[in-house]
């Protein structure tokens, strides 16, 4: 292979950005696994790492992106603190939701992550609303919202993707197609031809990558947001990965083929494949090996912290719930 | 002061609020032609289409993309058109708009409001008919408004727009041209009730167009040697908890009376908490109106058969002597 | 014009079913603006009938269709009683929902129409599934859905079509665009290239109709029909026409461009159009003008008949809502 | 008579009416695989694709649909996966389901099961461990059941299944794993309560998981010398009355308690019921438990917060006696 024009500083930095989310998900499987210390479920992202390093690389902070109950790793990406997503895993103090939203509705407004959500597809509309408020705004950033390949198969894709090309919206729609929807095959439930058919249809501007070549991923997403940024419409990026765990960190998978995962775990994991575009361009083994050393031991170390976390107050069940209104009425 | 329509005087109060705040605007289905009821008429004339805004039929994206733009700092107000629509965007309202600052660790808010036409209007039927306050109040996170006059309808709507919570807004469709004096420098407290009238017999508690019919019986009641306590709660969630039992303490009757159907209905949590909390001041059988727990049907006797009227107030508050 | 192999038949049945329809339109229409007898708002299909009487000339007493708040053409044509339907308008006794559902949720379940609907796109999953069960039930009947240009925008067309290719079910779509939904032009909210685009991505064959050549549309659907028959896969049908009237009886739709309406009516009215085949085909004029008077005496007679009914019995307020508990709680 | 499982009793159940009825058909997300908490295990096995069907992720398509082929001569079993999630199909299920036989005048029925999994389960924060079953019983049109027990599991839905009405039945996520007696003979008649205890001195009405915390509370209790009556109404909708009327007449104390939000939840109805028709039977102050208005965090000790214990339970009934 070889590599031209290739831009080693970025190659390293989707490298940085993929191992520690990978080391961030490996210590939260094991906090629940192992430690019996993240008591939700978890929904984890490894061998997805290929599209939020791709996509995010092309944001600024104050740009937002919302998620999905499997976001650790665009939230990451997007810049929020291991620390304190992992005191959130944990459900402690200093989580970066207070532990009050846990994995699954995790959200860092500091560094534009408006949030995950537990609800499949429900981001989209409030995605393009995001969108919205900046247009009214008169402001520059861009949205972009990400979400699974089974969220196309709920209202709020068409609702929400009409009305971003409706109201002329910068936003990016990121289909993180990982070929699966909990235990069911993806395809198998969707009619047509997909994920960017379907947005095409909509009047979106698609365009397809594979979402386990970081590099790609993030080349295209940048054409899309300068895009974005010069006033274009709104896009859709479909993005094919695989999801190497099962939908949670508790289920086995069973219901893949045999041989399935092990074959994307050897041949199609992203972040050998950057590791080898990287060692193409005469990066040292021992830089990646590196990397990776310090993202293991940014995760071990906050994992240590969150569990060194105490519980949050128990008067916080009453805080941010509404201004009006008493939420302690005398229920019990 | 000015004698206004119900519906006027909410759309005075949005014209105000946007005047005086360039962050809110409203957006809905055919807002830009003045809405289905006339409740946006000129305003388009005077903001322009991006504060007037259209929408696609797709509720759930006007819920949900209102919701998004709530939390990067407009105030939207989201027009639903019939309330019993705002079932299309359940999620959106529930799931997320009523849970996401909680569940962030307070990181967001959602000042917006979503208005919802409510309740019975000439042969309707069952779709187009319902009115669900009860389960808004249920929500936490939710606040919960019920305007019964055109003056409420003005300055609970500006004080709906200027809060940060989101606020359920449960206008009647019957009563857009309901007539009423406004006085524009009159606000309100969000949660406080309304005491349409005093008196010292009977305690009737209301909302919505129901208040309107209470304050009718209470004057029927009057002719009978009855004097009747009208409060109008006006906000349902946060309630007016105290207006209520210093009531229920002085008069020692209560008759509670509302639109939507009896069973499940907002209703049972008043006479519940009076049961709880003053049980001792009664001094006879508390009652509850409500509609039966069947559907509005079309034929205009047989959705009559679903009304709680004046009369029937007066009745339930004669029975608590008994 | 010449016509080859024309249907005679079949022309002055398409004819006569329009006739019909507008007949008792316009009846219902007086109904409610002379008579005040319809309380509840009515949704006149005037202008559009050429959809109805296409489409449903296909169809046998047993198949099965779903239909809008603008549903009486469909309904009429479906083959329930101008009597019973003109009473449902009226809320009466004899109405074919004993006056309970009014002009938005009219029904006639003896001839497969399985009732209009208040809630915009609300049939369109309901449909797919009144499919699924013919399909579970091993049943040769087939199902036609039809809705509006602006039902298209909202979440149940996504998932009802798409459910209706996973499950590969007997349906035929119909998108009866009048280019309105309520006041608004529907093309300025819909993004993309609009319904047939949208099916097709959604995984269904589509083909697109003038609306008001009722010729045409008995056509294509005598094609798609047959195909369903056979076993086909669910399919698309864009019909295009135009809603002559407002969104409602009351509704002077004065955001309509000048002339706009006019011109339809003039030029392309599918009851003028239809007539004029028939006239080129060698029909007499008189045999149109009866057919016409005939639809007119029907409705009449059929309002002045409802207008005698009395209102239903008051009692049936709690007849047929549930099985289990009484509806007459101790409510009042 | 077996010991089963609360998810296996209900399996049970499916299976057997699955066996005797072929038009019975289950459909929801990841149904093939046995769902999500293993309810349908085996099941696809025996009865195929067409039968325990997959469904793309689209509640709404999956309750609409559903509701279609209930039509259409079809019995669906609809799995709605986790309660939250019906949200998404609420327009379906209040604005369709319920109203289409009163709507076209009796010509349909929706003989349908709306399977939708309630309550608090071990962190899932607050989009999935909401009780909403006071909306139900709202909803003229909608059966509402709540079973508690291995055997009402399996013989209400056996008889939701059999019934021609729609059913909204609310297990609860976090028994699934709750072994008891099942005797496949033992029918029940919708609609009727079941006494878990018999006692002389206060009524405790519950229903879901929290009458079995009731029951262990009245066991409590017992140890205090107070002999509780535990009234697990498992029907919301209809719900017998007069079991928890003529309880009351017997004890003169009243304690509900469910774990659903307090406010506007359907405890209040009890309580309102109580008050307007045995009031005078009552000898010590009513007590209604259930959540604060709050928001269900996803930390274990603030979920906690959200509990309605079986402590608490005790300590409403000691208060009944002050
Ligand atoms: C509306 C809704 N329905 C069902 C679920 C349950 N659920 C959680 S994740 C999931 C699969 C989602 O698949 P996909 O969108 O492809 O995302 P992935 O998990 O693969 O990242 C399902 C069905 C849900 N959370 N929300
Ligand atoms: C979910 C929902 N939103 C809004 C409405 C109000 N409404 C009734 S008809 C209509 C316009 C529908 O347009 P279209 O689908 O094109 O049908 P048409 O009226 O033109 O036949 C609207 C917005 C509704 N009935 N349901
Ligand atoms: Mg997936
Ligand atoms: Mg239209």
């Amino acid at each position: 292979m070889t590599i031209e024009n290739f831009n080693t500083d970025r190659g390293l930095a989707l490298l940085t950005v993929m191992e520690r989310i990978r080391a961030f998900e490996e210590q939260a499987c094991l906090a629940a696994e192992r430690d019996k210390l993240v008591l939700g479920a978890i929904h984890p992202s490894i061998g997805q790492e290929g599209v939020a390093a791709g996509v995010m690389s092309n944001l600024n902070k104050d740009d937002i992106i919302l998620s999905t109950h499997r976001g650790h790793g665009h939230t990451l990406a997007k810049g929020a603190s291991s620390v304190a997503m992992m005191r959130e895993l944990l459900g402690r103090e200093g989580g970066c939701c207070g532990g009050k939203g846990g994995s699954m509705h995790i959200a860092d407004f500091e560094v534009g992550m408006l949030g995950a959500n537990g609800v499949v597809s429900a981001n989209i509309t409030i995605a393009a609303g995001a969108a919205h408020a900046i247009k009214l705004l008169g402001d520059d950033r861009i949205v972009v919202d990400i979400f699974g390949d089974g969220a196309i198969n709920r209202g709020p894709f068409l609702e929400g993707l009409n009305w971003s090309t409706v109201f002329d919206l910068p936003i990016l729609f990121v289909c993180e197609d990982n070929q699966y929807s909990a235990t069911t095959k993806t395809s198998s439930m969707t009619g047509g031809d997909g994920p960017a058919a379907r947005a095409t249809a909509l009047g979106l501007r698609a365009t397809e990558v594979d979402g386990n070549d970081a590099e790609a991923v993030a080349d295209v997403a940048a054409e899309i947001c300068a895009r974005l940024r010069a006033g274009g419409k709104p896009e859709f990026l479909h993005a094919v990965t695989y999801r190497q765990t099962g939908h949670t960190s508790f289920d086995p998978a069973a219901y893949r083929p045999e041989g399935e995962a092990a074959k994307h775990r050897l041949e199609n994991d992203p972040i050998a494949r950057q590791r080898d575009i990287l060692l193409t361009a005469g990066i040292s083994e021992q830089a990646l090996t590196d990397i990776r050393g310090e993202a293991q031991a940014e995760m071990i170390e906050a994992l240590r912290l969150a569990a060194a976390s105490p519980f949050p107050d128990d008067d916080t069940v009453f805080l941010d719930v509404q201004d009006l209104g008493s939420p302690a009425v005398e229920a019990y | 002061m000015t004698i206004m329509t119900y519906a006027n005087a909410a759309l005075e109060a949005i014209r105000q609020s946007m005047q005086s705040d360039p962050t809110v605007w409203c957006v809905g289905e055919d807002l830009g032609r003045g809405g289905v009821f006339g409740q946006y008429k000129g305003l388009r004339e005077e903001f322009g289409e991006a504060r007037i805004s259209d929408a696609p039929i797709s509720e759930a994206a006007i819920m949900g993309a209102a919701f998004g733009a709530a939390m990067v700092g407009t105030r939207p107000v989201v027009e639903m058109r019939f309330a019993d629509f705002a079932l299309c965007a359940t999620d959106e309202l529930v799931n997320q708009i009523a849970k996401a600052r909680f569940m962030f660790g307070g990181q967001s808010r959602a000042p917006m409001v979503i208005r919802k036409p409510m309740g019975l209007w000439r042969s309707s039927a069952a779709q187009h008919s319902q009115s669900l306050e009860s389960w808004y109040v249920h929500i936490p996170g939710l606040v919960v408004l019920c305007p019964a006059t055109p003056q409420d309808n003005y300055s609970m709507l500006k004080a709906a727009i200027a809060c940060d919570d989101p606020v359920v807004y449960l206008e009647h469709k019957n009563i857009w041209a309901l007539e009423g004096d406004v006085d524009f420098d009159h606000q309100i407290t969000l949660g406080e009730a309304s005491t349409r009238r005093t008196g010292a017999d009977v305690t009737i508690v209301s909302w919505s167009n129901t208040a309107n019919l209470a304050v009718e019986a209470a004057d029927t009641l009057a002719d009978k040697n009855i004097d009747a306590e009208v409060i109008d709660l006006r906000s349902l969630w946060p309630w007016d908890k105290s207006a209520v039992l210093d009531s229920v303490r002085k008069t020692g009757r209560l008759v509670v009376a509302h639109e939507s159907v009896a069973v499940g209905g907002f209703g049972a949590e008043i006479v519940a908490t009076v049961a709880e909390q003053v049980a001792s001041s009664l001094k006879g059988p508390v009652r509850r109106l409500g509609a039966p727990r069947s559907l509005i049907a079309y034929a205009p006797n047989l959705e009559d058969k679903m009304r709680v009227t004046a009369e029937m107030i007066v009745t339930a508050a004669q029975e608590t002597f008994e």
